[in-house]
């Protein structure tokens, strides 16, 4: 009797566990659905290669989606030496003092701190006191501000996760701890790293609050040739569209999002790629 | 002696990586602070933080800063309460049931959701989830909190559901072995054993997961309104504080005046919250790992 | 010390056991007759399939993926791979003990009522538990502090404890996988003499890859090799007048 | 000869559209191929902020400037002129299914809208309308429609009952309205024009004239009153030195018109934009010669 | 086998060593003095502060963060302590094996030459890992697959592979902390005959619970016993004729 009663428990929790995993699958195929359907026709190449406009039909989003591209290169560029250069700081050279402890509580907020704070930051710090105006580099220097501490919380989990006797087995043989490090851990750590680094910029990718406060614009009919150039991007452009009263250009802002979301899944292949390679000692 | 000198030059180096990460913390605290203190002349601080009406751009004017913060409360609370139990479900059947394969498939797939700009959210809100709660309890709000808490809690889900089973995998099998081998059940395992032994790494999924959903603003612009109430229903319009930056920076009124210092008195609060949180949140991920090692 | 094998005796039987992992054969054709209420030590160099044959003997190895078996377990005279047999069942009536002692991130004593618990057990918990923390040889040690987490105990005493675990479920058969490899010399000592109690109550197999510990602690030694069988029967014989050549030359340590 | 530089225009998310439309056409002339034309969306106060400051040539502007902007111009030695360049019609809608509404009058609106209004249900408007509960949309409490509105129909600006359901997003309240029996709601006539099929406008009643709908010719010849709100640029007499702004100014005067009723607002009329061409083109000689 | 300890044959000394962790003493006062080309075993109960003295003799012990020391260790008559003198050099000199193989995450080949290759090594790196994986008796079964990963090999091949990442390095003195505990015997076998070999070009010194291992591999034997250095002479007078009354309880297995 109760050992029945056990197993139908049992039962139920994995119907229960199934059914929750495919409960969210679900959603997912649905917003996706609901995305496609309405923005599927708008997708073709002048839809690629047109500016901005006024009427649908000719309407683009050359300028949003090299704006991103431009965007996150940047701000990877940025981002992540200086991320993994503070989670290697952190995890190989800092005394493990209170001074530490608070800076790490500090990172986990940073990468708690709601984004639209980072655009008042941005705004203030690149585009007004350092004069950036509205230019690529406001833009990448905040969302690299932005991602940071995330990759750096990241980063240090992947490097902690590289076993002690690892580095033990490296020192024993009389390197210094630069050559541990760069040598030894980091190949150990990268992996980890890039998932960190991967998931971190697929959000910057998609942010819009932030952006619109430090300066992308929403009209733009030529393409930055350099980082100090004014940009716009493609949450901009979407956030825009999807404002207005035209039934057509709701369709043109979910053109915009598949787009978006197709970046986002070449840059996680890329990921999973390059994890993948990264990953043949384990 | 070369390397050794490289040592102490690549030290350096981080430092001043580090030195930047601090640096940006101080300088939103000092900006964030500055404009506050403005705020602060004009407004008592008492009447911010313990007023029960938020209506500073319509006259007559008030400043009590509740409203939004029960309005980012329901937000937070409504979305954990959708995204925890189903993230451990999921996790517990990604970790403990479902092949190998199905795993590697299923985790990324689930982690699209996470990268689905926040936007796309606040529209599947007002276009799908409303209709369909309004199906349900037809006195439902064309905005409400409850439509904007689950398309949040659906967006933190692959947050939870990943750390969780990250969390589950990196239990010693033995653990397992060692229930399995007293007769228990595969549910009793999960609930009992694994679950607990993972509390630690489940609360800080958790609290970045609660962080990640105070700061939700696109979704919760649209889908919640702009309504500032206090009041205890899911079913009606609210405002969270982000949306409120987001509405007064981007929105038409002058940019030097108090309606517009309000949104770093604002944005101070927040961030003293997630701060708040994170402290209680290391404090108790500490404390249980101080128990089990 | 040991009797000859009686055939009612046995409590555990394997009959033509065969096993794979995938396509790699790992046990081969192996029938093992363990008697009641003796120590029965498995014995053998690395790889031979001595942790492989001990899960198949309370169907531990339902977990490992690519694993299929031939042949057939009896417990009790029947067959522990029927469907009708529930493997919790199975597993509540022949516990486990492992190389390295895995106690629940809870306190001492909710790891010791932890199994009973969940089977329902009637009784008195409070009992249950100190009765198994002495029969473990735990209790003197760890009376004043039941409710501390059992990760701040020492390896030997955790080792200990999920023997108490295992007791608490008031088993048959105590099935021990190299138990003490993971601990120092002082601690093996402890639950060598521990097994020497505890085999008045219980059916004891224990893997272990030193043969010291074999000859001090068991009464009946099988010495597998490569997968098979190569021999079974008392310690004493085994230890002094081996049958095969393979086993002397194991146990004199010529090659291992 | 080949202008080149650029024109920074900034500010209002409802004039956009228009600017947009205007940029896209001038970019679009030859003569014009090396002049970058960029328009941002930080909202009128964002946008004058940055104007105020020089950072930009032209701010997009859903009201008029407030004094303590003007002030700040002065303080910052900023000599601007402010150009409308269309009218927005706010529109008073209800839903389909709502019969009984034939107009609203501009009193009815404010005992509806005032601050501590007691407007519960549409009984409570007209005693011969049905005890139907009354559901109010409207925009955000930071936008210049709500500035506007609140002062035409409350007599100052920002003064009203504040528990009403609020959208930063029109296309919302569209839905709202349109998904609610007994809801009324306010806002850009282009919302309403695009969804004609779903909701319903109500005509309002100014003093003793006749009930006006809001339509291109009753907001463009004034008689759909006191709703239609003109909406501005406000350029930088300086800015207006280079000569790439000021051809700018010149382009969009000459074609607001076509524009802005392509876009979804109402235009002025013809002599009112030579109006304003001719006095941006005054004021501007006047600066430059001093 | 063992010779009277002569003065001018030390390579290693330790002079009055203490050593605490935080407040805690594990190591008190010892005085130990290693001969060139033997093999010194430390044998001693587990946590007696085998491995920590161990870790001093090659700084090993400056990644600890609460490890503090007195008392003098000397190479080759200066003293490792001294702030002019570099750990990276000292542990040139003085390799270290580890308890369980950890061998790099890369091929089988990087891993031999990863020491020499930083520190500027001139020579050509095929021949140097050739013969390095010879003297450790690895060479023929790893010659055909040196860009494997050494992850792949077995336990006891890691643990091989790790003494010729060593013995790549040209060391001096061999440090090895319980260098068979993760292995089975017939691994064991081969690292205790490969430490035979080895003793003729390098200085050895190795920790072990294993009492038969101590005495099966080593010329001298340290005994330590909470932190204190009870006896410390030639293997052979230690397990035959203990000074102590200690040494021999602990030798017989009377404790531990
Ligand atoms: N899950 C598995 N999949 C494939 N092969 C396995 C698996 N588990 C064990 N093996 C292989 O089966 C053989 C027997 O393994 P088993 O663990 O039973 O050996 P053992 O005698 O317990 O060795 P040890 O003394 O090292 O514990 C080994 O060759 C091992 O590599
Ligand atoms: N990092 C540390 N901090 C504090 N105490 C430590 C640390 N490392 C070791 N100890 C303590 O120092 C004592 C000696 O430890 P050590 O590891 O040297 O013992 P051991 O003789 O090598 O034991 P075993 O045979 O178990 O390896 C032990 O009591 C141990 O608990
Ligand atoms: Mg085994
Ligand atoms: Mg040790």
């Amino acid at each position: 009797m109760k050992r029945t009663q056990r197993k139908r428990k049992e039962r139920l929790f994995l119907w229960l566990c199934r059914g929750a995993t495919f409960l969210a699958v679900g959603i997912l195929f649905i917003l996706l659905f609901h995305v496609v359907r309405e923005g599927i026709q708008w997708l073709d190449l002048q839809f690629l290669d047109n500016f901005p406009s006024r009427k649908p039909e000719r309407a683009g989003i050359k300028s949003a989606l090299v704006g991103s591209v431009w965007l996150i290169g940047l701000t990877a560029l940025i981002s992540i030496p200086l991320s993994i250069a503070s989670a290697i700081y952190l995890e190989e050279y800092a005394p493990r003092n209170k001074w530490m402890r608070i800076l790490e509580i500090n990172l986990a907020n940073l990468a708690a701190m709601p984004s639209i704070l980072y655009g008042l930051l941005g705004l203030a710090i690149f585009v007004r006191y350092f004069d950036l105006d509205r230019s690529l580099w406001s833009g990448a220097l905040t969302l690299s501000l932005l991602v940071l501490p995330v990759i750096v919380i990241a980063a240090k989990g992947a490097i902690r996760s590289v076993p002690n006797s690892i580095r033990e087995g490296a020192y024993a043989l009389g390197a210094r701890r630069w050559q541990v490090v760069f040598f030894q851990v980091l190949p150990g750590a990268l992996p980890g790293i890039m998932t960190g680094v991967i998931l971190a910029l697929s959000r910057a990718m998609g942010e819009t609050a932030p952006l619109i406060m430090v300066g992308a614009l929403s009209y733009i009919a030529f393409l930055p040739e350099g980082p100090s150039d004014p940009f716009t991007a493609l949450p901009v452009q979407i956030f825009n569209w999807a404002a207005r009263p035209q039934e057509d250009f709701h369709g043109l802002a979910a053109g915009g999002i598949i787009v978006l979301l197709i970046l986002l899944l070449t840059l996680n292949a890329g990921a999973v790629f390059i994890r993948h390679k990264l990953q043949r000692y384990k | 002696m070369l390397s050794r000198w490289i040592d102490h030059a690549v030290h350096l180096v981080l430092l001043v990586c580090v030195v930047i990460t601090l640096l940006t913390t101080v300088v939103v605290v000092a900006l964030l602070g500055k404009e506050s203190f403005l705020f602060f002349q004009q407004v008592p601080l008492w009447e911010f933080l313990f007023g029960t009406r938020w209506e500073p751009l319509l006259e007559p004017k008030s400043f009590g800063v509740l409203p939004l913060v029960v309005g980012t409360l329901k937000i937070v609370i409504g979305s954990i309460a959708i995204a925890l139990p189903l993230g451990l479900l999921i996790a517990t059947y990604l970790s403990e049931f479902a092949s190998g394969r199905m795993r590697s498939a299923i985790k990324p797939v689930l982690e699209i959701l996470a990268g689905i700009p926040t936007v796309v959210y606040g529209y599947f809100a007002l276009t799908f989830v409303t209709p369909l709660i309004r199906t349900l309890f037809p006195d439902t709000q064309i905005f409400n909190a409850a439509s904007a808490a689950i398309v949040v809690g659906i967006m933190i889900l692959p947050m939870i559901s990943s750390l969780c089973d990250d969390a589950f995998q990196a239990l010693p099998n033995s653990l397992r072995e060692g229930a399995y081998a007293l007769g228990a059940t595969q549910y009793e395992v999960a609930v009992q054993v694994i679950l607990p032994s993972a509390a630690a790494r489940v609360g800080a999924a958790v609290i970045l997961a609660l962080s990640r959903a105070i700061g939700e603003t696109m979704a919760v612009t649209l889908a919640a309104g702009a309504t500032p109430q206090m009041s205890l229903g899911f079913l009606e319009s609210i405002q969270t504080m982000t949306a409120y930056i987001v509405q007064v920076s981007l929105g038409d009124i002058p940019a030097d005046g108090i309606e517009y210092l309000t949104c770093y008195a604002v944005g101070l609060l927040l961030f003293v919250m997630t701060l708040i949180m994170n402290i209680i949140g290391n404090h108790f991920i500490t404390k249980t790992h101080k128990l089990h090692s | 010390m040991s009797e000859p094998l009686k055939d009612n005796n046995f409590s555990l039987e394997t009959r033509n056991l065969s096993i794979c992992y995938g396509e790699k054969q790992v046990v081969r054709q192996v029938n093992l007759s363990i008697s009641s209420h003796q120590v029965t030590a498995v014995i053998g160099p690395s790889g031979c399939g001595k942790s492989t044959l001990l899960r198949t003997l309370n169907r531990m190895n339902d977990f490992i993926p690519n694993f299929s078996m031939e042949g057939e377990v009896l417990f009790q005279g029947k067959n522990l791979y029927e469907p009708s047999i529930d493997p919790g069942d199975i597993r509540q009536k022949i516990g486990m003990v492992f190389q390295r002692p895995n106690p629940f991130p809870k306190t001492i004593y909710k790891n010791v009522i932890w199994g009973p618990k969940i089977h329902g057990y009637k009784g008195n918990l409070q009992d249950l538990a100190e009765d198994a923390l002495k029969r473990a040889a735990l209790w003197d040690e760890v009376k004043d502090r039941l409710n501390d987490s059992a990760l701040r105990l020492s390896g030997g005493q955790q080792q200990r404890l999920c023997i108490a675990r295992a007791i608490a479920m008031n088993p048959e058969v105590i099935l021990m996988d190299e138990p003490c490899s993971a601990l120092d010399p002082g601690a093996t000592a402890r639950i060598e003499d521990l097994i020497q109690e505890l085999r008045n109550n219980y059916t004891i197999v224990t893997v272990t890859h030193n043969m010291q510990q074999a000859a001090r602690i068991s009464d009946q030694t099988a010495f597998l090799y490569e997968g098979e069988l190569v021999e079974y029967g008392a310690t004493k014989k085994i230890f002094t007048q081996p049958e095969k050549k393979r086993t002397e030359d194991y146990i004199t340590g010529r090659f291992g | 000869k080949e202008l080149k530089g650029t024109v920074k225009v900034d500010g209002s998310s409802t004039v956009f559209p228009i600017t947009e439309a205007v940029a896209e056409e001038f970019g679009m002339l030859k003569e014009h191929r090396r002049v970058r034309v960029t328009v941002g969306v930080s909202g009128t106060g964002g946008g004058f902020k940055k104007f105020l400051a020089g950072e930009t040539d032209i701010n997009d502007a859903s009201r008029p400037i407030k004094q303590q902007e003007i002030n700040k111009a002065q303080k910052n030695g900023i000599q601007y002129l402010e150009l409308p360049v269309a009218y927005d019609g706010l529109s008073v809608v209800v839903n389909k299914a709502n019969t009984w509404v034939d107009y609203l009058t501009v009193a009815e609106l404010h005992k509806i809208w005032k601050p501590g209004s007691t407007v519960k249900t549409w009984k409570d408007i007209r005693p011969n309308w049905p005890d139907q509960k009354i559901q109010l949309y409207g925009p955000g409490t930071d936008s210049g429609t709500f500035d506007y509105f609140t002062e035409t129909i409350n007599g100052k600006s920002q003064a009203s009952r504040s528990d009403f359901t609020k959208s930063e997003d029109d296309n919302v309240l569209v839905n709202g309205v349109a998904g609610d029996k007994g809801s009324l709601g306010y806002f850009g006539f282009a919302y309403y024009v695009e969804n004609k099929d779903k909701i319903k406008v109500v005509p309002v009643k100014q003093g003793d004239n006749k009930p006006v709908a809001p339509t291109l010719t009753t907001i463009n010849n004034g008689s759909y009153a006191p709703l239609s709100r003109p909406i501005f640029i406000y350029v930088n007499l300086h800015s207006a030195k280079k000569p790439e702004v000021r051809e700018f100014i010149r382009f969009y005067l000459k074609h607001a018109k076509e524009l802005a009723k392509e876009v979804g607002y109402v235009p002025l009329t013809d002599q009112e934009y030579q109006k304003y061409l001719d006095q941006f083109e005054h004021d501007f000689l006047k600066l430059a010669e001093s």
